[in-house]
């Protein structure tokens, strides 16, 4: 039973891929469903991120910011001034290790303020996605960057075995989750701290480590995931990641992932993601009216929701 | 003499509340040790500062003889001092299972084998719990012998329990003291903490008395007249419990008939009248929590109707039951008794806000006024009606929760478990209390784990599997109730 | 060259249409236009789709079109650098892509169809320049500094006043393209400074209404001929701008040319269907191809709207009801 | 004590009052105080309303695309044809009416969907913040609307006693709502139900019904804040509203509005919306480049959210 539980949007997808198979001939072909799988791979690492740190009873808004401004960050530390650079002449190889770096950074300043400054999660990473996207502002002026070194376009242009690479890193590191947060000890930790995080310290957890760590980890995913934008778009715009977050969430939530911690599965989230995927994809299939579309959108993200309701059996919170 | 454990003048502060004064406690090497006290006279306190989780403003702790660890280093705490809290430290959106291993399933979970390692805990302390199920799906007495299962199982040298009997029932208590026997057997020092004070002189070799923050005494157990502790803890001379007589009147208050709620009673009526005490009693999944709750309107029962007061309120509503006349205190304080953040003053006065003021304001000066006069009655130790419920002792809170049922007058009261956690001398504070509103002319249903609670009952009706057995007229003794409840005398 | 003539028996193909936005007025009438003209120059086109000004989804909504079988891609990608790759896939499947208002950085296209976005800033500043006799202070309502649009529009505008009209003050403001920061920016700064005298919007879509409206409660709403005038500039030509000019509420707005945009990009995407080329020099709708590094633009006019000129029927917004 | 901690953020606001002064003479003109004020007036109600959501436990990101859609419905139904409208032919004094009650409607429907279906409020009014946006986009197809009847522009725009009438509006609203959910039976029992739902529940407290009301209350709250801004600004665009819920958290919040129910008060909330709008006056009067803007400013709420943090003495959460 509890088992299922993180799969009440499996039915949901399956609805989707009847009603879209119907809709459009193209839909069911490998190259769509590919490319649905493509288009969400950056963003499900995002979902992946604040997927873990809902579970451990905080927030995450700043991870969105992230996306553009780690990659930003890193590509003008290496690149010449004459490209938009900072002209430091780092060495190009150093460009995914920095966007990391810079993604772990704003992980450990959201945490370090939320941990130990004991402020709250939510205005506190508000703040942190302003400040960061003024990160990425202030620097590019507001400037797109398109010339990139080779290695931060890997990621998300290469095909390996046939697929995107974005889809088998997408993959693994939700297989990597789910056993993560299945099977080991400091996954199951989150569980606690989400839940209770008062017992989870009386149980000798080190709650502050941990969470700080589940915060750097989120911003590390982050980043990645912009790099993985960044390959897929070939460069990278003022606005990249700039409206996810909701999406983000949603995805997360009608996965099955609790805003009060403690509650929800990787493999739920991912289900989420899917949903939306889909969702985005018939409707751009199908053409409806751009001043429409975000209703029929909002109302598909209604119906997920109760149908996870009421395969759930539980209320949301 | 080397103890085990000691607090030596502890001092704890919470903003203007001083919860340990220069107090302290030793205790021998596998002794069990009681620590008892009125509400609120700091023995949780003590408690969360021997098991490492607050920092004493001032005092210091030693374990054989030797300081105690740092506070961050929580391993070292554990192998010292396992501890089943007050409050619960049950997680959950967790299964059982994973609750009684939490941080210590290994690095990488075998699942299968965690489940069986807790098949066969809960099996040796004779928990009836599926280790699979979510620990928030059980009720608040299986979620307790989760949490005593779980601190028994450390291994642990030295054993805190902080009130683990107050929700538990008889058989239940007597399963906690076989366990504890054979661990003190294995050498296992315990600190043993309840205000059922025949607990203490059942399983406690000696006992501290905290009153006002103090330690008051310390002697052993064998040889100190009952009287004497009671005394020791309230500063004065101890009062016994006398029957009230009394006469039922004509009023039926609180009627029911073919109730029933699947899988928890079947087919039930009863009655109860003005003037009259009715208990519920019945041994674990008998039905009564659940018969309560609907008598409250609580639950919706399948079939049949309640009847308050002349009136049927619609099922399920509990402002129309209340609106009715109905008074209620709710088995989990936590869940459904006060909100933690609000004031005592609110807390107690949710019911009566109507007549606090005119055109739907409450005036903060006579709800202020209403709660000095609640907490006079029900000597409720707060720092004042202004206080946070949240940051009151355990035993203090839940009379916060009496004083919201008995604050409307009631015609008709039904309190579960009304005692849970209250020390001796409040006890009989708030059974005097649901006397008095009876005394007043209102029927008031008492539904209780402990047989002392059902003393005041004019009678007792005993639930056996979801149905009412039997009819006991006051009179009756300890064994012959339990002997209804067991289901061995029909 | 060969006109919207020829209908397409063989060779041609479905022409992919991608809308960069629903929520401006400038964006909604081009739709409208491509709507009505692609049955007039006959065609064949997939559903549109709607990126909602996020370059990630325009990529999504391409791939979507592509799958569909697309044989040219009309797009106005409102992020020029993060196309790129896009462009370069499209360029390995031989797609030809038509960008609209925006020339991508990298990448192949078959042509841009635009207005010189730096023209309209640089219009907005000789006409405020010479209006305000070169001194004096005016506030240039920017757009989105992400956006290149809004980029273009500012960097013109300012590097136009400090060459030319070095006496005039800058106050720049960013306002993200929403009208309650426009409203409140514009109040405040003229609060510090009453003797504003000139406002660039850059989106009259979105500024024309709130800075008519603090205008207005300050008693600055007067007639050009009035000492107190504040001269204002719009940019983008709506009908309502054109009202504005006409009341003398505003002086001027530069007619960005939503028709010639859903024309010229219909026009060029069916004529790459067709297999037709284009080289540079000046065409026969009053506008000139120029080369680009990757590909050719097409600079439409987009002339200078004042009270002068305003009842001119050709102007797009003069057309729209 | 517990008086006092509604208003921690006052020595923020005297700091900020006093650091505007010396940068600038013109801050602290009454002109320059008043423009704050009134900038502030229509988002303060949005704030006042997620402040009483919040305090009864609830969520609701609708209330940003409810500020632009209920206006825009409203007049669309009373404006002829040629003017964008409906061509209903609708008096034109009723289109106040109407946006209140267009208001009241999306408040009933979410609380519909949170209470009765027991759905995540945070994914319901996501989704809702997407549809609502949608219901004011297909119906004026994008487009600004111009042709407004004066009733609706009056409010925004009039001038009472030497004051902007919105000012007067939400100070009156404010004074309610501190005196409403300090001393009304009914607005206590926000306290109690964000607190304890359960517990409110045992108590007596109709707790869905108030639930109810209290959505129902913050849609009408967001259609009057719509209406304020639709009179300011002189139009209706499409964006109206877009992007104010940030905000309106990070105001409530530093107000000392927690996310987690059952605490803070309308004046916190209050005191809140003031920094803010102060930070805003202030770097727009330094003319702050636009790129580097976000970083001062959510810098700026960092540290109000400390200076709150520590006059508070609590963790926030
Ligand atoms: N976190 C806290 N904040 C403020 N006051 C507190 C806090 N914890 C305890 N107190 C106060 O400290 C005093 C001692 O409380 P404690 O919980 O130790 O009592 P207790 O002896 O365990 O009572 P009970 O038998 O009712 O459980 C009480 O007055 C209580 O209100
Ligand atoms: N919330 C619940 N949902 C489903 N079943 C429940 C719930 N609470 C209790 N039960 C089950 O219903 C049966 C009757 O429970 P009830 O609490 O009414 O009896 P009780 O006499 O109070 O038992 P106990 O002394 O164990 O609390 C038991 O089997 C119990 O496990
Ligand atoms: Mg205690
Ligand atoms: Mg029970």
């Amino acid at each position: 039973m509890a088992r299922f539980r993180d799969l009440t949007l499996v039915p949901v997808i399956v609805l989707l891929l009847a009603v879209g198979a119907v809709l459009d001939p193209i839909f069911l072909t490998s190259g769509n469903l590919t490319n649905i799988l493509q288009q969400q791979a950056a963003i499900s690492l995002v979902v992946l991120a604040e997927a873990m740190i809902l579970i451990s009873g905080k927030f995450d808004l700043s991870l969105e910011s992230t996306v553009g401004m780690a990659p930003a960050l890193a590509v003008m530390l290496v690149v010449p001034a004459a490209a938009g650079g900072f002209g430091l002449g780092l060495p190009a190889v150093l460009v995914i290790p920095l966007c990391l770096l810079v993604g772990a950074a704003v992980g450990a300043f959201n945490g370090f303020l939320i941990i130990r400054f004991q402020l709250s999660a939510f205005v506190v990473t508000l703040a942190m996605l302003i400040i960061v996207h003024g990160l990425q502002l202030g620097p590019t002026e507001g400037k797109t960057l398109f010339q990139l070194p080779d290695s931060i376009l890997y990621l998300g242009s290469a095909t390996w075995l046939g697929l995107p690479a974005a889809i088998w890193i997408a993959a693994v590191l939700f297989g990597a989750g789910s056993l993560g947060l299945g099977y080991l000890r400091l996954g199951r930790s989150l569980y606690a701290i989400g839940g209770n995080a008062d017992a989870a310290r009386a149980a000798g957890i080190r709650v502050d480590r941990v969470l700080w760590g589940v915060f750097v980890l989120g911003g590390v995913l982050a980043a990645l995931a912009g790099i993985l934008e960044t390959g897929r778009l070939g460069a990278i715009g003022a606005g990249q990641g700039v409206g996810w977050i909701f999406m983000v969430f949603a995805a997360a939530v009608i996965g099955g992932v609790s805003m009060d911690g403690g509650k929800g599965t990787i493999l739920g989230a991912l289900t989420g993601v899917l949903v939306i995927g889909l969702v985005q994809n018939i409707l751009t299939l199908k053409g409806v009216s751009g001043f429409w579309q975000p209703v029929v959108y909002g109302g598909i993200i209604l119906v997920a929701l109760m149908i996870s309701r009421i395969a759930g059996g539980k209320a949301q919170d | 003499m080397i103890y085990h454990v000691e607090a030596l003048n502890v001092v704890k502060r919470f903003g203007p509340t001083t919860a340990l004064d220069h107090a302290g406690i030793t205790i021998a090497e596998g002794e069990t040790h009681a620590l008892v006290g009125r509400n609120g006279a700091g023995k949780s306190t003590l408690v969360s500062i021997l098991t490492g989780l607050q920092r004493p403003d001032g005092g210091e702790v030693r374990f054989a003889g030797r300081p105690a660890p740092a506070l961050a280093d929580r391993d070292a705490w554990r192998r010292r001092v396992a501890c089943v809290y007050q409050k619960s430290t049950i997680i959950p959106a967790l299964t059982v299972a994973e609750n009684l291993f939490l941080n210590r399933q290994g690095r990488w979970i075998d699942w299968r084998g965690l489940r069986a390692r807790a098949r066969d805990l809960l099996a040796t302390y004779e928990v009836d719990v599926d280790a699979e199920t979510l620990a928030g799906d059980l009720g608040v007495e299986q979620r307790q012998l989760v949490e005593i299962a779980r601190a028994l199982s450390f291994g642990a040298t030295f054993i805190i329990l902080d009130e683990p009997t107050a929700r538990l029932d008889g058989p239940a208590i007597e399963r906690l003291f076989t366990r504890m026997r054979a661990l003190r057997e294995q050498g296992v020092t315990m600190m043993y903490i309840s205000h059922h004070l025949d607990e203490v002189y059942e399983i406690c070799q000696s006992v501290t008395v905290f009153r006002d923050a103090r330690q008051v005494m310390t002697r052993p157990v064998a040889g100190l007249p009952h009287d004497e502790l009671v005394s020791a803890m309230t500063g004065e001379a101890a009062v016994h419990y006398e029957a009230r007589p009394r006469t039922p009147g004509q009023n039926i208050v609180i009627k029911a008939e073919n109730l029933s709620l699947s899988g928890r009673f079947h087919d039930v009526g009863l009655t109860v009248r003005s003037g009259e005490v009715v208990g519920l009693a019945g041994s674990a999944s008998s039905g009564k929590v659940g018969l309560a709750e609907t008598l409250a309107g609580l639950r919706r029962p399948d079939t049949g109707r309640v009847e308050v007061n002349g009136s049927h309120p619609r099922s399920g509503d509990v402002p129309a039951f209340l609106a009715a006349g109905l008074g209620f205190v709710p088995e989990d304080r936590h869940r459904e008794g006060f909100v933690p953040l609000l004031s005592v003053a609110e807390n107690a006065t949710v019911p009566i806000a109507r007549r606090l003021g005119r055109f739907g304001t409450v005036s903060p000066a006579r709800r202020r006024a209403e709660a000095a006069h609640l907490i006079r009655t029900l000597d409720i130790k707060t720092e004042g009606p202004d206080q946070p419920v949240g940051d009151l002792s355990g035993g203090n809170a839940q009379k916060v929760v009496f004083a919201r049922a008995l604050v409307d007058d009631p015609k008709a009261l039904v309190v579960i478990n009304p005692t849970a956690g209250v020390d001796v001398k409040s006890k009989l504070a708030l059974l005097g209390a649901v006397e008095d509103a009876v005394e007043r002319g209102a029927g008031a249903v008492v539904v209780s784990d402990e047989l002392d609670d059902l003393r005041i009952c004019d009678r007792v009706l005993v639930m056996y599997h979801g149905r009412i057995v039997r009819d006991v007229p006051r009179g009756w003794t300890d064994h012959e109730l339990v002997a209804v409840m067991e289901g061995i005398e029909q | 060259d060969g006109g919207g003539a020829a209908p397409s028996g063989g060779g041609g193909g479905k022409v992919g249409i991608d809308h960069p936005r629903a929520d401006s007025d400038f964006w909604n009438s081009y739709m409208k236009y491509v709507d009505t003209l692609s049955g007039e120059l006959k065609v064949d086109r997939l559903n549109p789709t709607n990126s909602q000004n996020d370059v990630s989804k325009l990529v999504g909504n391409v791939q979507a079109l592509t799958g569909q079988g697309a044989k040219a891609i009309i797009m106005a990608p409102q992020d020029t650098g993060a196309v790129a790759t896009t462009l370069q896939q499209l360029e390995n499947k031989k797609i030809p892509v038509v960008s609209v208002d925006t020339r991508p950085d990298k990448g192949r296209v078959f042509m841009v169809v635009r207005a010189d976005n730096r023209a309209y800033g640089t219009k907005a500043c000789e006409f405020l320049g010479e209006k305000l006799g070169g001194k004096g202070k005016v506030v240039q309502l920017q757009g989105a500094l992400g956006s290149i649009n809004g980029r273009d529009r500012s960097e013109a505008f300012t590097e136009c006043m400090k060459t030319r009209f070095p006496g005039v003050t800058v106050f720049s403001e960013p306002t993200e393209w929403e009208g309650s920061k426009a409203a409140s920016m514009l109040q405040t700064r003229l609060e510090q400074h009453p003797d504003i005298k000139g406002v660039y919007m850059h989106a009259g879509g979105v500024h024309l209404a709130p800075t008519l409206q603090v205008l207005r409660t300050k008693g600055l709403l007067v007639p050009p001929q009035d000492a107190g005038h504040v001269f204002v500039v719009s940019n983008d030509g709506i009908p309502q701008e054109f009202e504005a000019i006409r009341k003398g509420e505003i002086d001027a707005t530069v007619s960005q040319p939503a028709d010639l945009y859903a024309r010229y990009a219909l026009f060029y995407a069916k004529a790459a269907t067709e297999g037709k080329t284009f080289k540079p020099g000046p065409t026969d709708h009053g506008s000139t191809i120029i080369e680009l590094p990757n590909g050719l633009e097409d600079q439409l006019p987009a002339p200078l709207v004042t009270k002068d000129n305003v009842d001119d029927q050709n102007l797009w917004g003069n057309q729209v009801k």
